[in-house]
C-alpha cells in the first residue's frame, strides 16, 4: 500500500486555517457542523458510506441465499435467481457480497477506532506534554512507522490461533496508528502555542480539560481524516490478507470472495461476475471514504474550499473563469453602477427627490 | 558490446529459426536462487526438476506403474536379495560425466557413502550398512528391509562424480555453480527469469535427446503458471488447473493436453479418533458412506487433479489395482445416505429431525479445518460439510493459517482435516501414514511422521511391520489384506483422492508425451522419471 | 456582578509587584557549542521591576521583540521565571499548576493581544464565560445564578443585550466584540489585576477606543490594577497613569505617563516619540538622514550589547555606556520619573561628552 | 549540522528498536521451517525427510533465544545475514541482492514516475483550475481505491494472451540473464510495463491530489500575487514561484514513500510473478524462513530510514529557511 | 495641479457574483496626479486593498471587476484603459508602469529564491535585452538606493529583518522606474522607528525619481504627515477626498472626523477622543442610503434614503476637495 497521502499533513504549515472564522457568513446562525454537509463531496461520500453501513447491518438478512451453501447451478453468470452469478460450488456471489459487507465495515471501523484512539492518546500527549515524554512517544511512533505494516500484520495474524475479524481489526489498529500520531503531534504542537490554549490555562483550566475541551475539538478534522484514512487502509489490508489467504476468518468478506475467485481462476474461466463485483465494491467504498477525506481537507483549509468554485455565473448567465493574477473584468463601461446623479441643493431639513436605488448587489 | 553479452547466444538461437529446438518447462514454485545441488530438496534444481536432466539415478522408476521393477539406468542390472537388505548393482559401461571423465562404480560408492555420512543429505533416512565395489559391481547392504523404499534407494538418488564432489567442503550447503553430471543436459545459463539447459554434444550413454534446449521458468503461483500454459509460454508443467477444459484445453484444443495418472499416495479426511463420538468406527464408517467423492473430484479437483478414489481400500485406480485384496476387489464407494442412517441407528445413534445425536443424546458436531490458501481442500471440506449434514452431523469449516494448522494436526488438536499421506512404491506408505502405531504420539505431542488421528490398532502396526519385512510375496499379501480390512472397517481416515504425477503439456512443438495409453513414465517434470519423457520427445510434424 | 470583596481598599495599594524579573529562553544548542560550557539563551527579559497598583493603569511600551509579552506571561505565571520575584499583595509567589496556580489566577488575569486567536473557535461565548465563572467559584449554585452572572458579565463589558451574544460562536462576532468577551472572561475570575497584552493592536482604529474606554471604566469602577502593554506610545499617554518603556528586555524609563511622553528622558524614548506619526509635521520636514535620532536595528538578544543595550543605536552614546549597565536615575523634573541612562549621571556627563562614543 | 547529528542519533535508535522487533516477532510464529517445507510440498516430500532437514538447516539443537539475539547482532555487524531456509543454503544476502534490483527497478522507477507525473498533473490541476484537469481527480481517486492486486489481475486477464505484446508475468523473457544489453533491457522493460502501469494508476492520484492542494494553497500566497504583479511570464510564475514552493512538502512525502517501496507493493510482485523482494518476503512468511524475513525487514527498515534521511536532506537543500547560517 | 497619471473611473469590484457575491468597491472615482502621494485611508474592510488590487487586476478569486475603467497616462503616448488590456500587454504594463508594495514583505518575497534572483527576474521579463551582468548591476544599484549593502544580494528573505525585507520590496518596486507605485499598508507590520525610516526613504526617492504614490493605510495620522492628498473610504466608497492638511484641519465627512478623533495624539494638549460608535458595515447587508448613517452622529432624514454622491462641496476650498455627504451638498460630481 502506498502511504496515505491525505493532504491534512500539508495543511499543518498553513496552520491558521483551522481556527479561522468562516469568511463572509457572519450573520447566519448556521453551525459549522452542517456546513460540512453542504460540501458536495462530503455529501456524496457520506451517502455512499451510509449505504454500505446499512448493508453491513441488514446484509445478512436480505441476502437471498446462505453465502456458503452449495447450489445446483455451478459457475453460472448473472441471472434473475443469482444477480451476480454463482461460484464453482454454486454459491450465490451476490449473497456473499452482501454478507461480506459486515465484516469489511466492522474491521474497517474497529481498526479505525483503535488506531484513532491510540494516535490521539499518543500524538496529543506527545505534542502537549513535550519534553522527555514527547521524545519517548515520538520514538515509539517512529519505530512503528518504520516497521512495514502489512507484513507485520501478516506475521501477527499468523501468530494468533484463529485470527478472526476482531483479531485482524485489532492488529491492523495497533499497527497503523503511528502516521496519524505524528500528524496529530505536529498539529498539537502548533495548537499548544495558540492564544486560546494559553488563555484557557491563564483562566485556570486544568491540563486534562485543556486537552479534552480546548485542543481536541480543534483537532477533530485531523482526527476524522486520520480515522477515514485508517479505515481505508484497514479495509484494503483485510481484503488483502483474505485474498492471499493469510487470515483464517471463517466469515465472508470481499477478500474471501476474491480469494476463491482467484483460486478457481475465475477470470481465466470468464467468470467475471465472480471477480469483478467485490473489487468494485472495494473501489466504491474507498472512493466514498476518499471523498469524505477531501471534504475534510477542504473544510479545514478554506483556500481549498474556495478553489472549487472556479467558474462563476454572471447575472446575465455568462460564465467567467477565475484566474489567479488576472481578475476577470465583466465590463469596462465607465458608467456608474448606481446611476446616481447629484442633486443640486439639499436643505438640511428638506425632503429630497429620491432618484437612486442600489443596483442589485 | 552486444556480442559478448550472455544473452546474445540465446536470442540468436531464436532469431535463426532454431526456436523450435527448445522446450519451455514451468513450475509454479515462485522465485528461486541459483542452487544446482541435486541432494537439497529446496535447491532450484530440485524445485524445477532439472537436476534429473543433469544427474541420473541408477534405475528409473515409473510411479504410474509402481508394481513394475525399476528400469535399469546407470546400473545395467539391479538385483535385490530376498530379505531386501542387500542390493547388487552392475554399473553401466560407456556413461561419462559431462566433463568427459568416465562414470565408474567408484562414483556410485562415493555417492552412497556421501549420503550415508551426511545425515542432512539422507532425506529418505535410508539405513545404510556397507557400501562396497568391485570392478563395475557395487554392493550395498542395509540394516533393514528396503522393500517399501527400493524406488528411493535406486531411483531417487542422483549419482555424482567423485572427482568433483570429493573436493567439496560441505556437500549439504554447496550450491554447485557448474554442475557436472552424467545426464544428457548441461546447465547453460541460470537467471532469475529462467534457467536454460542445453543438450550435450556427445558422450551420453544413450541416444541424445531431440530437444536441444530446456528452458525452465519458475512462476510465482498457480495462476501465473496457468496463464503461461494457456498462452503457450509454458509447454510442460504440473499445476492445478481449475476447469482445465475451459482454461487450458480450450485455448488450443488440438495440442493442449492434461494427463493425471494416480499414484500410491492419497489425500483424505483424517479424523481425530480420540474425540468422542468419533472414536466409534461405526460413526466414521457412516461418514465414509455419505461423502460424495464424485462431486469433490469434479468441483474441488477440477475433474482430474486428485483422481477420485473408487476402491473402498483407499487405493487409487490404476496404480493401486494390483494391490487390492481379493476380498475388496470391485468394491467401490457409493453415496448411501440411507445405509449410513441405518448403520447409525443400529449403533445407537438417533436422528432427531436433521440433528444426529450420539448415545448420550448430545448432537454430533465436527470441526473441519485446513489452511485457507489450499482452495481445493477448502472446497472439499465445503462439500464434505454438505454431505455430512445429510446424516445430521453439523460441521463447521475452519481456516487456521498454515502454521497453526500444521501444529494442531501434529499435536492432535483437530476434529477432522484433509491431508495427504506419504507416497511410495507400495501401499505401505499410505497405510503407514494413517495407521502406524509406532508413529502415534499422545495428544499434545507432535506426531511428525504420521498417524495424526491417533488411530490405535496394534493389529495394524504389526501388519505394517510384517509387510515391510516380509521375504516372500505371500506373507506380504496377507499383511496387506489385514491392513485393508482394518482400513475399511475402522475407517481411520476417509480416502478422497489420490496424488498424480501427471502433466499439462502442449503437443504443438513436441510429441511423444506419456499418456493413459502409454504411461511409460511419470508426467510431472520434477520427478526423476521426467528424463524418460524428455528423451522420448520428438518434434511435431 | 458580585461586588469586589475589598472594593473599599484605597486606590494605590500595590497589588502585584515584579522585582528583578528575568527570563532567558534557552536556545537550542548547536554542534560547535557541544564542547563549550556556554549555554546560549535569549535574554528576553532582564531585571525588570514594576508595580501594579489598585485603580491604576501602568503602561509598558516598547518596540516589537522588546520583551513586553514575556513580562506579561511571567506575571501571569504562564512561564517559569529565570530569576527575580513576583509578589502578590507583598507575598512572593511562584506557582506552576494545580490549585495554587488557580488561586493565583483568581487574582491575576490576562487578556491576549489577538481577540481572534484567544477564543476557542469551537466554543460558544457562554462556554467561555461559564468556565471562567465555574473555575473560580463565581457561578453560583443554580442555573439561574449562573445565567445572572453571565448577564452581569456581558453587561459589564457593554455587550447588550446579553442574550444576543451568549450563544454565538466567536467567529460570529466582530473583533471589538470578541475582545470584550475576552475581557469579560478575565473579569469572570473577579481578579484584582488585569494584564492586558496589546489588547487593541489587532483591532480596527475605529473600535480601539471603545475597548480602551471600557478598560478605563473597569479600572475606575472595579478598582482594578491594570498592566497595559502596547507599542503605541500615544495610547499609553491617553490611557495609562504610569508608563514604563522597555528596550531589548530591559526597562529604560518610567514615570508618570504625561511626563514620559511629553519630556522623554531616555534617548530611546525620544526616538520612539519622534518616530510616531505626527500630523502636525509637514511632509517636507522629513529628513531622511535623521542621524541625531538614532537608527538601525534592534540588537540580538542572544548576545545583547554590553553596557547599555541601546548604545549601538544611541546618538548620545558615551564611553561608559558601552561598558557599564546604567542604573535607574531620577530625572528630577517630576517625582517618580526615572531613566536608566548615564546621561543623567552628572559625573559621567562631566567626564565624557554625550555622543562621543557614537559608532557609525 | 547539529540537526543532522540529532537525526542520526534518532535513526540509530529507531533502527535498533526496529531490528530488535524484527528479530523477535518472526520467532513467535508457531511451527518451524522444516514443517513449513514439508507442508508446502503436500506429500511430494515424505515425512522421512524431517530429520535430515533439521540437520541440514542446523536447527536440530535447541538454542537460547537471547544468545541467538546476541549472535544475530554479531552476525549483522559482520555483514552476515545467515542462510535462507527457503533457498537453502543460499545466504540471505544473496537472495536479497538477487531480488532487490528488480524491486528497485520496477517499484522504484514507478514510484519516481508516479511522483513526477502526479506532481506534474497536480501542478496543472492546481494552477489551471476549472479546466479539464478538474475531471482528473474523481477518476484517479476511483482508480486509487481499487486494490492493485485486483487491478493487476484484471489487466492480466484483459491485456495478456498468446499474441499479446504484454507478457503475463515474470521479470524478463525466459533465459535472459540480467545484463545491460540490447536483449535484456527491452525485455525487462516490456515485462515491467503492466505491473508498473498498475502501480502507477493506483498511486498517482495521491500525488496529484496533494500537489494540487499545495498548489492551491500556495497560489493564494502573497508572493504569487507579487510575481504576477511583476509581470513575469505565466510559466515562470507557475513553475518557479508556485510549483517550487508547493513541491516542498511533497518532497518529503516522496522520500518517505521511497521507503515504502519494498514493503508496500509486494502484491504486485506476486500477481505478476515479479522476482522482487516483496515477493521474497511473502515466500519467507509462508516458509517460516526467519533469516530471510529478518533480512527483508532489515532492508525495509534501512530503506525507510534512509528515505527519511533523504527527506531531511532534501528539505535542507530545497528550503533555504531550514538552512541555518554558520 | 499637475496632469493625471492614473484615473479611476467608476470602478466596481466585487467578490463572487449573484446571491453569494459582495460588492467591495463601489463606483470609485479617483485621480492620481503626477508626482503626488495620494493617501487612501479607512477602517478595515472598507475596500482599500480591493481597490488597489482591482485596478491592477491582481485580485485573487473570487474577485471580479464588475465595471469601470482605469485610465493610465504613460509618460509618452496616448492614455489607455488598463482593464481592457490583453494578458500579454497587461504583463508588460505591470511593474514597468505600476509597481505594488504589499503589506507583508515576508510574504511578498518568495522564500526559496535569493533576493537577487527575485530582483533580476523582473528585469529578465521586462527588459530581455539586458545582459546578465547588467541586471545584477541594476539590482545592486537598487539595493544601494534603499540602503541595503550589496553583500546582501545573495541572502534569502528569511535572513533579512522585517525592515530590510520591506526595503527590498521598495527597491524592487522601483527597479523599472514605474510611474506609479501603489503601497498597501507597507509599514503596518513594522514598529514606529522602522516605519519612519522607510517612509522617509521613500519620500526622498520619490523626490529624486518623480513617481506617484498611492499610499494605503488605516493610520490617518501617518497619512496626514506623509501624503499630499487623502481619500477616505467607507463601505466600498470614497466618502471624502481632499488635500492632507484640509482633512486634518477641517474634515467635512463625519466619518473622517470620527477617524481623526480615534487617534490619541502624542503631542499637544490631551484631547478627549470621540471614536466612532457602532461597528463597520456588513457588505452583504449594506444600509440603505448613506452607508455610514447608522453610525453617524449627525445623520438626518435623507441619509437613510439616498446615497450621497462624491462631489465638490459648496464651501470655500471646494475646488480642491470633494465629499459624499448630505451635510455637504455637492455642486458637481466627480468622475
Ligand atoms: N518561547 C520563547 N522561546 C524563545 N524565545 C522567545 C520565546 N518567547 C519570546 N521569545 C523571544 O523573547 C523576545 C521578547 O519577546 P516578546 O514576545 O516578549 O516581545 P514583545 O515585546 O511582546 O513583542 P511584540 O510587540 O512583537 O509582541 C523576542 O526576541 C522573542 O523572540
Ligand atoms: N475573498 C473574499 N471573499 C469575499 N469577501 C471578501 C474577500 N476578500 C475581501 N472581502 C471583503 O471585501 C471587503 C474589502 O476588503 P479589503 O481587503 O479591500 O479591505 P481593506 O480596506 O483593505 O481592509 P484592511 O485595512 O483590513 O486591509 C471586506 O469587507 C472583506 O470582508
Ligand atoms: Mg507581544
Ligand atoms: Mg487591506
Amino acid at each position: 500500500m502506498t502511504i496515505p497521502t491525505s493532504s491534512i499533513e500539508q495543511v499543518i504549515p498553513g496552520q491558521g486555517s483551522m481556527a479561522q472564522p468562516e469568511p463572509g457568513k457572519p450573520g447566519k446562525a448556521k453551525r459549522r457542523k452542517f456546513l460540512f454537509l453542504s460540501n458536495r463531496k462530503a455529501a456524496a461520500g457520506l451517502v455512499v458510506l451510509g449505504i454500505y453501513i446499512l448493508l453491513a447491518i441488514i446484509g445478512p438478512w436480505i441476502a437471498p441465499f446462505d453465502p456458503g451453501a452449495r447450489g445446483p447451478d455451478l459457475m453460472q453468470g448473472p441471472s434473475a435467481d443469482h444477480w451476480m452469478g454463482t461460484t464453482h460450488l454454486g454459491q450465490d456471489v451476490y449473497s456473499q457480497l452482501l454478507v461480506g459487507t459486515r465484516s469489511v465495515i466492522f474491521v474497517g471501523f474497529v481498526a479505525g477506532i483503535v488506531a484513532t484512539i491510540l494516535s490521539v492518546i499518543i500524538g496529543v500527549t506527545a505534542g502537549y506534554v513535550g519534553g522527555k515524554t514527547d521524545e519517548a512517544l515520538s520514538a515509539l511512533s517512529n519505530v512503528f512507522l518504520v516497521i512495514p505494516a502489512l507484513p507485520l500484520i501478516i506475521i501477527v495474524t499468523s501468530i494468533m490461533e484463529n485470527a478472526g475479524e476482531m483479531v485482524v481489526a485489532l492488529v491492523i489498529g495497533f499497527t497503523s496508528w503511528s502516521w496519524n500520531a505524528r500528524v496529530l503531534r505536529a498539529q498539537t504542537l502548533s495548537l499548544r502555542r495558540r492564544d486560546y490554549v494559553e488563555a484557557a490555562r491563564a483562566t485556570g483550566e486544568r491540563s486534562w480539560r485543556v486537552i479534552i475541551f480546548e485542543l481536541l475539538p480543534n483537532l477533530t478534522a485531523v482526527i476524522a481524516s486520520g480515522f477515514v484514512g485508517t479505515v481505508i487502509f484497514a479495509v484494503l489490508s483485510e481484503i488483502t490478507l483474505a485474498f492471499i489467504g493469510i487470515t483464517s476468518s471463517n466469515t465472508w468478506n470481499w477478500g474471501t470472495i476474491l480469494f476463491w475467485a482467484q483460486g478457481q481462476q475465475a477470470l481465466a474461466r470468464s467468470a467475471w461476475w465472480w471477480f469483478v463485483p467485490a473489487g468494485l465494491a472495494i473501489a466504491i467504498l474507498g472512493t466514498a471514504l476518499s471523498l469524505i477525506n477531501f471534504a475534510i481537507d477542504e473544510f479545514v483549509s478554506p483556500r481549498l474550499r474556495s478553489a472549487g468554485k472556479t467558474k462563476i455565473k454572471t447575472n446575465s448567465g455568462r460564465t467567467v473563469r477565475m484566474r489567479i493574477g488576472f481578475t476577470p473584468v465583466l465590463s469596462n463601461s465607465p458608467e456608474p453602477h448606481t446611476h446616481a446623479r447629484p442633486i443640486p441643493a439639499v436643505d438640511h431639513n428638506g425632503v429630497t427627490a429620491v432618484v437612486r436605488e442600489e443596483a442589485a448587489s | 558490446a552486444c556480442s559478448d553479452s550472455p544473452n546474445a547466444a540465446n536470442k540468436d538461437n531464436a532469431a535463426n529459426g532454431k526456436a523450435a529446438g527448445f522446450l519451455s518447462i514451468g513450475m509454479p514454485n515462485s522465485t528461486q536462487t541459483e542452487n544446482n545441488n541435486p541432494f537439497i530438496g529446496s535447491s532450484s534444481a530440485s524445485n524445477l526438476g532439472y537436476r534429473w536432466m543433469i544427474y541420473e539415478p541408477l534405475g528409473q522408476w515409473n510411479n504410474t506403474k509402481p508394481d513394475q521393477p525399476l528400469k535399469p539406468w546407470l546400473a545395467s542390472s539391479i538385483t535385490w536379495s530376498a530379505d531386501w537388505k542387500t542390493v547388487d548393482l552392475v554399473i553401466r559401461d560407456g556413461a561419462t560425466w559431462s566433463d568427459g571423465k568416465p562414470l565408474t562404480a567408484e562414483d556410485v560408492v562415493f555417492t552412497y557413502d556421501l549420503i550415508k555420512k551426511n545425515e542432512a543429505l539422507n532425506i529418505f533416512a535410508i539405513p545404510f550398512d556397507a557400501i562396497t565395489s568391485e570392478g563395475n559391481k557395487v554392493k550395498i547392504t542395509f540394516t533393514s528391509s528396503q522393500f517399501t523404499t527400493q524406488h528411493k534407494v535406486i531411483g531417487q538418488i542422483p549419482i555424482v562424480p567423485k572427482h568433483i564432489w570429493s573436493t567439496i567442503a560441505d556437500p549439504a550447503t554447496d550450491t554447485i555453480k557448474t554442475p557436472v553430471g552424467s545426464g544428457p543436459y548441461v546447465l547453460k545459463t541460470w537467471a532469475q527469469t529462467g534457467i536454460i539447459l542445453e543438450s550435450r554434444e556427445s558422450g551420453y550413454w544413450q541416444e541424445l535427446p531431440k530437444v536441444k534446449e530446456l528452458r525452465y521458468t519458475s512462476y510465482s503461483g498457480n495462476d501465473t503458471q496457468l496463464t503461461a500454459l494457456a498462452s503457450g509460454q509454458s509447454e510442460w508443467s504440473f499445476v492445478f488447473i481449475p476447469d482445465y477444459q475451459q482454461t487450458f484445453i480450450a485455448k488450443d484444443p488440438a495440442n493442449h493436453k492434461i494427463w493425471a495418472p494416480g499414484v500410491l499416495g492419497i489425500h483424505g479426511l483424517y479424523i481425530n479418533t480420540t474425540r468422542k463420538p468419533f472414536d466409534d468406527p461405526k460413526l466414521r464408517q457412516a461418514m465414509n458412506m455419505v461423502i460424495n467423492r464424485a462431486d469433490i473430484f469434479t468441483q474441488a479437483e477440477a475433474g482430474y487433479f486428485h483422481p477420485e478414489i473408487k476402491s473402498v481400500t483407499g487405493l487409487p485406480e490404476g496404480a493401486g489395482d494390483a494391490y487390492i485384496a481379493d476380498e475388496y476387489k470391485g468394491k467401490t464407494f457409493s453415496v448411501d445416505v440411507e445405509g449410513a442412517k441405518t448403520l447409525l441407528t443400529g449403533a445407537g445413534y438417533t436422528l432427531d429431525g436433521n440433528v444426529l445425536k450420539d448415545k448420550s443424546g448430545a448432537p454430533v458436531t465436527i470441526k473441519l479445518s485446513d489452511p485457507a490458501p489450499w482452495s481445493d481442500y477448502q472446497t472439499t471440506l465445503e462439500i464434505i460439510k454438505d454431505n455430512l449434514s445429510k446424516i445430521g452431523i453439523a460441521a463447521e469449516v475452519e481456516k487456521p493459517n498454515q502454521n497453526v494448522w500444521d501444529t494442531n494436526v501434529q499435536k492432535g488438536d483437530f476434529g477432522a482435516t484433509m491431508r495427504w499421506t506419504n507416497g511410495g512404491s507400495t501401499p505401505f506408505d499410505i497405510y503407514q501414514t494413517v495407521m502406524d502405531g509406532d508413529l502415534k504420539k499422545p495428544i499434545g505431542t507432535a506426531a511428525q511422521q504420521g498417524n495424526f488421528g491417533r488411530f490405535d490398532s496394534p493389529e495394524a502396526t504389526a501388519a505394517l511391520k510384517a509387510y515391510s519385512n516380509a521375504t516372500d510375496e505371500a506373507s506380504r499379501k496377507t499383511a496387506l489384506a489385514t491392513l485393508q480390512k482394518i482400513f475399511v472397517e475402522q475407517a481411520p481416515m476417509l480416502p478422497i483422492g489420490s496424488d498424480n504425477v501427471g502433466a499439462a503439456y502442449s503437443t504443438k512443438k513436441w510429441v511423444g508425451w506419456p499418456s493413459d495409453a502409454d504411461s511409460y513414465a511419470p508426467g510431472q517434470p520434477t520427478q526423476a522419471g521426467a528424463l524418460m519423457v524428455v528423451l522420448a520427445l520428438k518434434p511435431a510434424a | 456582578m458580585t461586588s469586589t470583596p475589598d472594593a473599599e481598599t484605597p486606590a494605590g495599594e500595590v497589588v502585584l509587584e515584579a522585582i528583578g524579573l528575568t527570563k532567558h529562553f534557552p536556545v537550542r544548542r548547536k554542534m560547535r557549542d557541544l564542547f563549550s560550557k556556554k549555554h546560549d539563551a535569549v535574554h528576553a527579559v532582564d531585571d525588570v521591576s514594576l508595580t501594579l497598583r489598585r485603580g491604576q493603569v501602568t503602561a509598558l511600551v516598547g518596540e516589537s521583540g522588546s520583551g513586553k509579552s514575556t513580562v506579561a506571561r511571567l506575571l501571569a505565571q504562564l512561564y517559569p521565571r529565570t530569576s527575580g520575584d513576583i509578589r502578590l499583595h507583598g507575598r512572593s509567589t511562584a506557582v506552576k499548576s494545580g490549585s495554587a496556580f488557580r488561586r493565583y489566577c483568581a487574582q491575576v488575569q490576562m487578556i491576549f493581544q489577538d481577540p481572534f486567536a484567544s477564543l476557542n473557535p469551537v466554543h460558544t461565548i457562554r462556554y467561555h464565560l461559564t468556565r471562567s465563572l465555574k473555575i473560580h467559584g463565581h457561578a453560583g449554585k443554580t442555573a439561574e445564578d449562573l445565567e445572572k452572572a453571565l448577564h452581569a458579565l456581558l453587561n459589564r463589558v457593554s455587550l447588550t443585550p446579553p442574550e444576543r451574544y451568549l450563544d454565538k460562536f466567536p467567529h460570529e462576532l466582530s473583533g471589538g466584540q470578541r475582545q470584550r468577551v475576552a475581557i469579560a472572561r478575565a473579569l469572570g475570575a473577579e481578579p484584582e489585576a488585569l494584564l492586558a497584552d496589546e489588547p487593541v493592536s489587532m483591532l480596527d482604529v475605529s473600535i480601539r477606543l471603545g475597548v480602551l474606554n471600557l478598560l478605563r471604566d473597569l479600572k475606575e469602577r472595579l478598582n482594578l490594577a491594570i498592566l497595559y502593554i502596547t507599542h503605541d506610545i500615544a495610547s499609553a499617554r491617553y490611557f495609562a497613569d504610569q508608563t514604563l518603556v522597555m528596550y531589548a528586555g530591559r526597562m529604560v524609563e518610567g514615570g508618570d505617563s504625561e511626563t514620559v511622553t511629553q519630556s522623554p528622558a531616555h534617548p530611546y524614548t525620544r526616538l520612539l516619540i519622534d518616530s510616531a506619526p505626527d500630523p502636525d509635521r509637514l511632509t517636507t520636514d522629513i529628513d531622511a538622514s535623521d542621524e541625531d535620532r538614532g537608527n538601525g536595528e534592534p540588537p540580538s538578544l542572544i548576545r545583547p550589547p554590553s553596557g547599555c543595550r541601546f548604545h549601538p543605536r544611541c546618538p548620545m552614546a558615551m564611553a561608559r555606556c558601552t561598558t557599564d549597565l546604567p542604573v535607574r536615575l531620577e530625572i528630577g523634573d517630576k517625582p517618580g520619573h526615572w531613566a536608566a541612562c548615564w546621561l543623567y549621571d552628572e559625573a559621567t556627563v562631566a567626564a565624557q561628552r554625550p555622543g562621543s562614543a557614537v559608532t557609525s | 549540522m547539529k540537526f543532522l547529528l540529532q537525526r542520526v542519533a534518532f535513526y540509530l535508535f529507531t533502527a535498533w528498536a526496529a531490528i530488535t522487533l524484527n528479530f523477535f516477532i518472526p520467532r513467535m510464529i508457531p511451527g518451524d521451517p522444516v514443517q513449513a517445507l514439508i507442508t508446502k510440498y503436500q506429500g511430494q516430500l515424505s515425512t522421512q525427510a524431517i530429520n535430515s532437514l533439521y540437520v541440514l538447516f542446523g536447527i536440530d539443537k535447541d538454542g537460547n533465544i537471547w544468545s541467538e539475539y546476541v549472535e544475530y547482532w554479531k552476525q549483522l555487524f559482520a555483514g552476515d545475514l545467515g542462510l535462507s531456509f527457503t533457498f537453502f543454503p543460499t545466504p540471505v544476502s544473496e537472495v536479497l541482492s538477487d531480488s532487490i534490483l528488480w524491486t528497485l527497478m520496477l517499484v522504484g522507477v514507478t514510484t519516481i514516475l508516479s511522483f513526477t507525473i502526479g506532481t506534474g498533473l497536480g501542478v496543472l490541476a492546481g494552477w489551471r483550475r476549472g479546466s479539464w484537469t478538474d475531471g482528473l481527480l474523481p477518476v484517479t481517486t476511483f482508480f486509487s481505491s481499487v486494490p492493485y492486486f485486483w487491478l493487476g489481475i484484471i489487466a492480466i486477464y484483459l491485456l495478456t494472451g498468446p499474441d499479446s505484446f504484454f507478457p503475463s508475468g515474470g521479470g524478463a523473457e525466459v533465459g535472459l540473464v540480467p545484463a545491460w544489453d540490447m536483449y535484456f533491457i527491452p525485455s525487462a522493460l516490456q515485462h515491467s510495463l503492466l505491473p508498473a502501469f498498475t502501480i502507477l494508476i493506483s498511486s498517482v492520484s495521491g500525488w496529484i491530489l496533494s500537489m494540487r492542494n499545495m498548489m492551491v494553497t500556495v497560489s493564494s500566497e502573497d508572493y504569487i500575487t507579487v510575481a504576477h504583479a511583476k509581470g513575469l511570464p505565466e510559466r515562470r510564475v507557475a513553475l518557479s514561484y508556485a510549483a517550487r514552493n508547493a513541491l516542498l512538502p511533497n518532497v518529503s512525502g516522496f522520500a518517505l514513500s521511497l521507503g515504502f517501496i519494498v514493503g508496500g507493493t509486494f502484491l504486485v510482485e506476486i500477481v505478476f510473478s515479479y522476482p522482487g523482494i516483496g515477493f521474497q518476503l511473502f515466500q519467507a512468511l509462508g516458509a517460516n524462513d526467519y533469516p530471510l524475513m529478518q533480512g527483508v525487514f532489515l532492508i525495509i527498515t534501512i530503506s525507510v530510514l534512509v528515505a527519511n534521511l533523504l527527506a531531511d536532506i532534501a528539505y535542507l537543500l530545497l528550503d533555504p529557511r531550514t538552512r541555518k547560517e554558520g | 495641479m499637475s496632469d493625471p497619471v492614473l484615473e479611476i473611473k467608476n470602478l466596481n469590484v466585487g467578490y463572487g457574483l449573484g446571491e453569494q457575491g459582495v460588492r467591495a468597491v463601489r463606483d470609485v472615482n479617483l485621480t492620481l496626479h503626477r508626482g503626488e502621494v495620494l493617501g487612501l485611508a479607512g477602517e478595515s474592510g472598507s475596500g482599500k486593498s480591493t481597490l488597489a488590487y482591482g485596478m491592477t487586476r491582481l485580485l485573487a478569486p473570487p474577485g471580479v471587476i464588475t465595471g469601470g475603467q482605469v485610465i493610465y497616462h504613460p509618460a509618452e503616448g496616448d492614455p489607455y484603459d488598463v482593464l481592457s488590456l490583453s494578458d500579454d500587454r497587461i504583463r508588460k504594463f505591470r511593474w514597468a508602469e505600476t509597481a505594488i508594495v504589499f503589506q507583508g514583505a515576508m510574504n511578498s518575497l518568495n522564500p526559496v529564491h535569493k533576493i537577487s534572483t527575485q530582483l533580476t527576474d523582473v528585469l529578465q521579463a521586462h527588459e530581455p535585452k539586458m545582459t546578465e551582468s547588467e541586471r545584477t548591476a541594476r539590482a545592486r544599484e537598487m539595493l544601494k538606493l534603499v540602503g541595503i549593502g550589496p553583500d546582501r544580494m545573495d541572502a534569502y528573505p528569511h535572513q533579512l529583518s522585517g525592515g530590510m525585507r520591506q526595503r527590498v520590496m521598495i527597491g524592487m518596486a522601483l527597479i523599472l522606474q514605474p510611474q506609479v507605485v501603489i503601497m498597501d499598508e507597507p509599514t503596518t507590520a513594522l514598529d514606529v522607528v522602522m516605519q519612519r525610516q522607510i517612509l522617509g526613504q521613500l519620500i526622498e526617492l520619490r523626490e529624486r525619481l518623480g513617481f506617484s504614490v498611492i499610499f494605503i493605510t488605516h493610520d490617518l495620522s501617518l497619512l496626514v504627515e506623509f501624503s499630499n492628498r487623502i481619500a477616505i473610504m467607507y463601505g466600498g466608497r470614497i466618502v471624502e477626498e481632499a488635500p492632507a492638511s484640509a482633512i486634518y484641519k477641517d474634515a467635512l465627512h463625519p466619518y473622517s472626523k470620527g477617524l481623526l478623533g480615534s487617534f490619541p495624539a502624542l503631542r499637544g494638549p490631551r484631547r478627549e477622543l470621540t471614536g466612532i460608535p457602532g461597528s463597520p458595515p456588513d457588505l452583504k447587508g449594506m444600509p440603505t442610503g448613506c452607508s455610514f448613517h447608522p453610525r453617524c452622529p449627525k445623520a438626518f432624514d435623507p441619509c437613510a434614503g439616498n446615497i450621497p454622491v462624491l462631489g465638490r462641496p459648496g464651501t470655500g476650498d471646494g475646488k480642491t476637495r470633494s465629499v459624499a455627504c448630505w451635510l455637504h451638498p455637492t455642486e458637481e460630481p466627480v468622475g
